[in-house]
């Protein structure tokens, strides 16, 4: 069926209380500044601490579990207030969770989670249901089209992620239910729109009947795009928004994009941090909302995802 | 054109590299139409001298004018422009061009419309050039650099300077890597290029040649100048004293301790190298220097290569120290009791980059090293060599690559004596080694074959090869086509076998 | 006076010649061969045209990189910032391209890629600064400059026109093909044959005989690194056209893929040695080898380890190629 | 025999000696005291002790490996697999870690790092092929089979007593700490002052002559990259245990840092000029340099920016200190 379901539940901007901690210094650990969808939950960090006269300094894991140690033991001999983490993978945030908890830097985990250890809250998504989402809606546009069987391709993130396998799982459910073949992943590792390009290209020289394509991120989306140049088949369901995916599909050039709302969540990362050092009590998890934004209900929604998931 | 003035005048000429001081005010001139030979020690200077004329290098004071016009060279352009050509005494050439690209790189003529390099501008040019020259030594214009001798390859050298239209053309050692056959073309040329008109000094520490071609000689010693000779009024003696600030004592035949050799120490059994078909069979005994003659390219560095297990043999049998059969590595050699000078200093003997000291402990370690190094030991007997042959260096801890080319030699003799081998193999080796040095070093040999070595001699310079050996193997073609003794031995007749063979 | 060695003068044909200077790149050749019947047994559309337009189109932009860093390591050196010039130079064109136009905002893109490189080969050959470290620096100063000017985000609202650098045709042939092979023929021509060319050459041959040589060392070195800072900038307008947007954070990994297409094409590191004929055969086995895995279906987890030893196997296979001929 | 030269012989003083040897070195810990000093004088907590034993254990892991490296670079080679080793080497020891064991697991994790190490160096001393080329096959190899072994997820069921290698003290001193600096006191001898040190000089600096001087070059060229091997599992060994995950994803970009800092330390790629002293000075350049960034809170957009031009500001002025010492 045709979901909807983030579109009004999250609604539009939560009012974000700011009150007391003015003049706080915060870390933001990130994992890559070099993934739009981070760069956005950053954004979220700084506007609200921007609202909260709060001070706010980013510190660039690229993705490498030792870095993101370093910046953590950096933001504490820095002498932080409060870190705001999104942690390489699950594995990696105990020893940043140790380090910060032997010198008391309260902690808050943006995304991905952690296997263990103290921190104050989590914000988190549910990348299996936005991708099975996705997934329901590619095959009731491969319905609709009038193929019954064939083959559906991915380009996926990272599989190493759990968010990474956690699409792919999504995905894959109701599109094997209903009768198609997923044809062997591809796996993106340095998620520019070229290398996604040319994955798609050697899909359809592999696979030239392919009927779908579901990309993981931005960037994967655009790529195939340009691939299929405008071709009816495959259709194209995404993960994540940026401002080319939501002129995608208002374009009908993508039938559907399941998207985090990274902006959201950052603010929401800041204001645990900034409730929990003004003493009150903060949820141990923060469930965020995905949104998924079809041809049909894109400019109904249009605002908030511009607001939400991505802001300018 | 007044007569006075003199082609190039130089004054006051002053060099150092950090605490050596190279050249301490020189004073030089050369006339048009003249020959200067420039001789002196190892370290001397005059490839210094050589260096800053052309401006290969800068001096730090001093004064230099061409037709009487002060002129300042920053590059060896410069001073072509203004007449200028050198043949360094390291090899300049690119090993992977070929000769007519190595002849022609930087020639304007080298180029179609200045920068279109065409057959037509550069093989058949040089096919011409290497005619002209008459150094036609089987040179192929088309065949790469790197493929060539060490001979061939200073042959190029020489025409790629003398080809050009200058007016002074200074040689620093061009003689070292050629044979006599080579060097007389050499210098043929050299009185052609003054018949012309045009200028030459020539750097060398073969006397013979001094007197061959120089209209005079500029002496320097350890950077001065020691006075300017007149060849036809000046004898051998005199101009060594000059060179080396005292007489030398004595005439290095005299020198050589003749005795009865002792058992066999290297025996080479129906040896075939690659790329021959020839078998070579000798024996080289305890306390004997077996000379080997031949012209450039008759196989004599393929042989000593083969034995020393630096190249693969096809067949054959080598008794050396208790092995036999064929030797199939350097380490195998030097094990057995061998070390070999090789003829190719720069690429096959010395580590530019590499201290003295840690030059010349090499072979001593990979014969008898253990683990950890005996520095004590090591220092003391670095210091020995240095003391033994001579060598004129500023510290043990300095890179070997910036002493002057006699003491590099003498840098590689010392690692080899210091693996104290039974069996000395020397190819060329005073090739690039002054007077002084020079008897120094036949003492030292002398020395060590009348303690019981055993010396095989690879060399080109053929009162050497008379002087030392107690017999000689004349090669031609890569085979042994001849064996004299010492009695026997006269240049006439190692040259008559040589040259039969290569007519034949 | 008789020639005492001229019996062993060997006469040259055309032909042996030819075979002895591009005897590397013959070996490569036949590896990339081998490859292309392996992967077209295996799955037979591989050889289909539209994937060979694929694999075109793929090679591109490292392959026009290439060119650059050949020369470079012609000379001795190594460009590690080919992937940071190529992100700096299109987001600077990018950013002032849609007020100032396609012309205007191109000529930019390529005079930033230029004036890096101009730097870089002035460091190096002037300063006299060690190339691994110049580029290096440079890498990380140009791949930090495109993020904070772009300030990360992709650039897409881009003028219409600009879509002609990786989409326009001219007679019907794609416009960046034309580049393409238009550049490793001049490149060509212009290492065999120019003096300029020769003079890098001997440059990375032994930059000391040389400068002894008379040629000047220092200003036909900046060349190559001036030349492939254009050429990276040049390959990422193209592939940014294509793309139909601006990516700041493009470019990582180009160093590595372009050099070792170099080495693989027979140039040696130590300079003096190699051929642009060898760094084009380089890069189409790399890229075939990308796509041939891909098509096939191979689990994106093994792909690495089917490229590493398929590139140690190509060597190999030349090491072999050189010893037989001894 | 009159040493006719006596008036030019200097004094054999110690200090001359170790001015002519270290000569870069010291430039170089120049560089990083002003860097230390400015450090400091925008930061003061730069000086704090706890910061210093950050910096330690941030340069710990690349610190170890460069010695390797540093090895490596000395014979005329490089290696770009060490990430790849690094990754691969803690993924095999992680997974039998937990049924097999603490010491069977650090066992598997060492011997895993030499053999593919090894593999490198009989590759390229026996087989006699380009080292860029085996080693960056090596790292395309190594990197995958980790994450295929691992199924590219983190490893983190770990026994409490690996903790010991990045958490554990020996009289009050961290382990890690005691290995660093007991690795680079006997680097440091091995190359000064035993014999297969003084081969690997050698054969850098002209492989052909050590060869015919009785040294077996292939054997002494195979230690360099073997040990490296090893040292890439003990360095990720310790790393994984201070971090208390194994994680798969490892090690990428460790090829260009340990690299850059070898030859910042005064190595010659061409090989046969360096020393681990220099290395040592140049990971804590760039380890410094990082850290200084982040604490006085630099934008990480920035940082490449900052990064770069530090490095060749610091090789600029080894230049100058070498160009007035003429
Ligand atoms: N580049 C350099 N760096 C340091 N010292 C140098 C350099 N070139 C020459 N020297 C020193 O300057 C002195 C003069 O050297 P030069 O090469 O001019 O001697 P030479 O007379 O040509 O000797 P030879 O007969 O051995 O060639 C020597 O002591 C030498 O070690
Ligand atoms: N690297 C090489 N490649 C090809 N041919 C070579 C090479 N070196 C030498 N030759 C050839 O081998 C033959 C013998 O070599 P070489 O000239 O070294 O002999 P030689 O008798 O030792 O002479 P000399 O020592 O006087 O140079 C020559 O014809 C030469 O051209
Ligand atoms: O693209 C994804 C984002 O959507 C976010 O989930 C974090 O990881 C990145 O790789
Ligand atoms: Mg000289
Ligand atoms: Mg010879």
């Amino acid at each position: 069926g045709c979901s909807i379901d983030g579109a009004d539940s999250s609604g539009a901007n939560p009012e974000i209380t700011v009150a007391g901690c003015e003049g706080a210094n915060v870390a933001y650990i990130t994992s890559a500044t070099s993934v739009a969808f981070w760069r956005s939950l950053s954004v979220g960090i700084q506007d609200a601490a921007a609202d909260a006269n709060a001070e706010v300094t980013v510190y660039d894991s690229d993705n490498s579990q030792s870095k993101q140690l370093q910046n953590a033991q950096d933001a504490i001999t820095a002498g932080v207030d409060a870190i705001i983490l999104s942690p390489t993978d699950t594995a990696s945030a105990p020893a940043v969770l140790d380090a910060a908890s032997a010198a008391g830097v309260p902690v808050i985990i943006a995304d991905i989670g952690t296997d263990s250890g103290d921190y104050v809250s989590l914000i988190k998504t549910d990348n299996v249901a936005a991708a099975e989402g996705a997934g329901e809606e590619l095959v009731a546009a491969l319905q609709a089209a009038g193929f019954d069987e064939g083959e559906v391709g991915i380009i996926g993130i990272s599989q190493t992620r759990q968010n990474g396998k956690d699409r792919t799982e999504g995905f894959s459910g109701p599109v094997e239910a209903a009768g198609y073949t997923i044809v062997p992943l591809l796996e993106s590792a340095d998620y520019t729109r070229s290398e996604s390009l040319g994955f798609t290209q050697d899909l359809l020289a592999g696979h030239p009947d392919l009927l779908g394509i579901f990309t993981e991120h931005d960037e994967a989306t655009q790529g195939a795009l340009t691939a299929i140049d405008g071709a009816e088949t495959p259709i194209v369901v995404g993960f994540d928004g940026s401002p080319d995916t939501l002129a995608s599909i208002k374009a009908g050039d993508v039938a559907a994009a399941a998207m985090q709302q990274p902006v959201l969540m950052g603010q929401e990362a800041f204001t645990a941090a900034c409730s929990f050092l003004d003493g009150e009590d903060v949820d141990a998890e923060i469930s965020v909302e995905t949104i998924l934004v079809t041809t049909e209900n894109v400019l109904a929604i249009e605002d908030q995802v511009q607001d939400t998931v991505f802001k300018e | 054109m007044t007569v006075n003035i003199p082609l190039l005048e130089a004054s006051g000429i002053q060099k150092s590299y950090g605490a050596t001081r190279a050249l301490a005010g020189v004073n030089f001139d050369i006339g048009r139409g003249e020959v200067v030979a420039l001789v002196g020690e190892n370290g001397a200077g005059k490839s210094t001298l050589g260096k800053i004329l052309a401006g290969a290098t800068e001096m730090d004071e001093g004064t230099v004018s061409v037709n009487g016009m002060p002129v300042s060279f920053h590059s060896t352009k410069d001073a072509l422009d203004h007449g200028v050509a050198i043949v360094l005494q390291e090899f300049n050439l690119i090993p992977e061009m070929t000769v007519a690209e190595n002849l022609f790189l930087t020639r304007p003529t080298g180029y179609r419309w200045g920068w279109w390099k065409t057959r037509k501008s550069q093989v058949d040019q040089a096919s011409k050039a290497i005619a002209d020259a008459y150094m036609d030594f089987g040179i192929d214009p088309e065949a790469l650099v790197s493929e060539l001798s060490v001979a061939q390859q200073q042959i190029v050298e020489i025409i790629r300077s003398l080809s050009v239209d200058a007016q002074l053309f200074i040689l620093d050692e061009p003689s070292a890597a050629l044979g006599r056959r080579e060097t007389d073309s050499l210098l043929q040329l050299i009185r052609r290029l003054r018949d012309d008109g045009r200028s030459v000094i020539i750097v060398t520490h073969r006397l013979d040649e001094v007197y061959a071609v120089a209209d005079r000689i500029f002496v320097l010693r350890d950077g001065i100048a020691r006075g300017e000779f007149d060849p036809a009024s000046t004898s051998t003696d005199e101009l060594v004293a000059a060179m080396v600030g005292r007489a030398l004592d004595k005439e290095m035949h005299e020198a050589r301790t003749i005795q009865t050799p002792g058992d066999a120490v290297l025996t080479v059994d129906k040896l075939v190298v690659q790329g021959s078909s020839s078998e070579c069979s000798f024996q080289v005994r305890r306390g004997e220097i077996v000379g080997v003659a031949g012209l450039v390219g008759s196989g004599r560095t393929e042989l000593i290569r083969a034995i020393f297990g630096a190249d693969p043999a096809v067949s054959g049998t080598v008794v050396l120290g208790g092995t036999t059969g064929v030797i199939r590595s350097p380490l195998a050699a030097v094990r057995a009791g061998a070390a070999m000078v090789s003829e190719d200093r720069k690429q096959l003997g010395l580590h530019t980059a590499l201290t003295i000291h840690d030059n010349v402990v090499l072979s001593y370690l990979a014969k008898y090293g253990k683990f950890w190094l005996n520095r004590k030991k090591l220092d003391a007997d670095v210091a020995q060599q240095v003391d033994d042959l001579r060598i004129k260096i500023g510290g043990s801890w300095l890179d070997a690559g910036v002493l002057s080319g006699g003491n590099q030699q003498k840098v590689v003799l010392a690692k080899w004596l210091l693996s104290k081998p039974e069996l000395l193999i020397l190819d060329e080796p005073t090739r690039g080694i002054d007077v002084g040095a020079r008897a120094e070093f036949y003492r030292v040999v002398d020395d060590l074959v009348a303690q019981g070595m055993a010396v095989l001699m690879v060399s080109s310079e053929m009162p050497e090869v008379l002087a030392l050996s107690d017999r000689v193997l004349v090669m031609s073609k890569g085979a042994i086509v001849t064996e004299l003794s010492r009695e026997e031995a006269t240049e006439e007749r190692i040259l008559s076998f040589t040259e039969v063979m290569a007519a034949a | 006076m008789t020639a005492t060695v001229a019996e062993q003068r060997t006469p040259r044909s055309g032909w042996s010649k030819f075979v002895a200077t591009y005897r590397i790149e013959a070996a490569m050749l036949g590896a990339l061969v081998v490859l292309a019947v392996v992967l077209t047994i295996i799955e037979p559309r591989f050889l289909s045209s539209s994937n060979m337009q694929n694999i075109l189109s793929q090679v591109m932009v490292l392959g026009i990189i290439a060119i650059g860093q050949t020369l470079v390591v012609l000379t001795g050196g190594i460009d590690l910032s080919v992937g940071g010039i190529a992100a700096v130079s299109i987001v600077m064109g990018g950013l002032v391209m849609p007020s100032a136009g396609v012309l205007v905002g191109v000529s930019v893109m390529l005079l930033v890629g230029l004036l890096a490189g101009l730097v870089n080969g002035i460091l190096v050959a002037y300063v006299k600064l060690a190339p691994f470290i110049v580029t290096l620096g440079m890498m990380s100063i140009t791949a930090s400059l495109a993020y904070v000017l772009s300030d990360g985000r992709s650039i897409f609202n881009l003028p219409d026109a600009f879509a002609f650098f990786g989409k326009g045709n001219i007679a019907g042939v794609k416009f960046y093909v034309i580049v393409f092979v238009v550049l490793y023929i001049a490149a060509h021509i212009f290492l065999t044959r120019s003096k300029p060319g020769r003079f890098i050459y001997a440059i990375g041959s032994n930059p000391e005989a040389a400068r002894l040589s008379g040629i000047r060392v220092s200003f036909y070195q900046v060349i190559p690194y001036a030349v492939t800072g254009l050429l990276c900038a040049l390959a990422m307008t193209i592939e940014s056209s294509r793309l139909g947007t601006i990516d700041p954070n493009t470019g990582s990994g180009f160093e590595l893929t372009t050099i070792a297409a170099v080495v693989i094409g027979g140039a040696s590191l130590m300079g003096g040695k190699g051929s642009v004929l060898g760094t084009l055969i380089g890069i189409f086995l790399i890229g075939v080898l990308q796509n041939g895995l891909n098509i096939i279906g191979v689990n994106a987890f093994w792909q690495g380890t089917a490229l590493g030893t398929v590139i140690i196997l190509a060597v190999v296979l030349d090491r072999l190629v050189r010893v037989r001929k001894r």
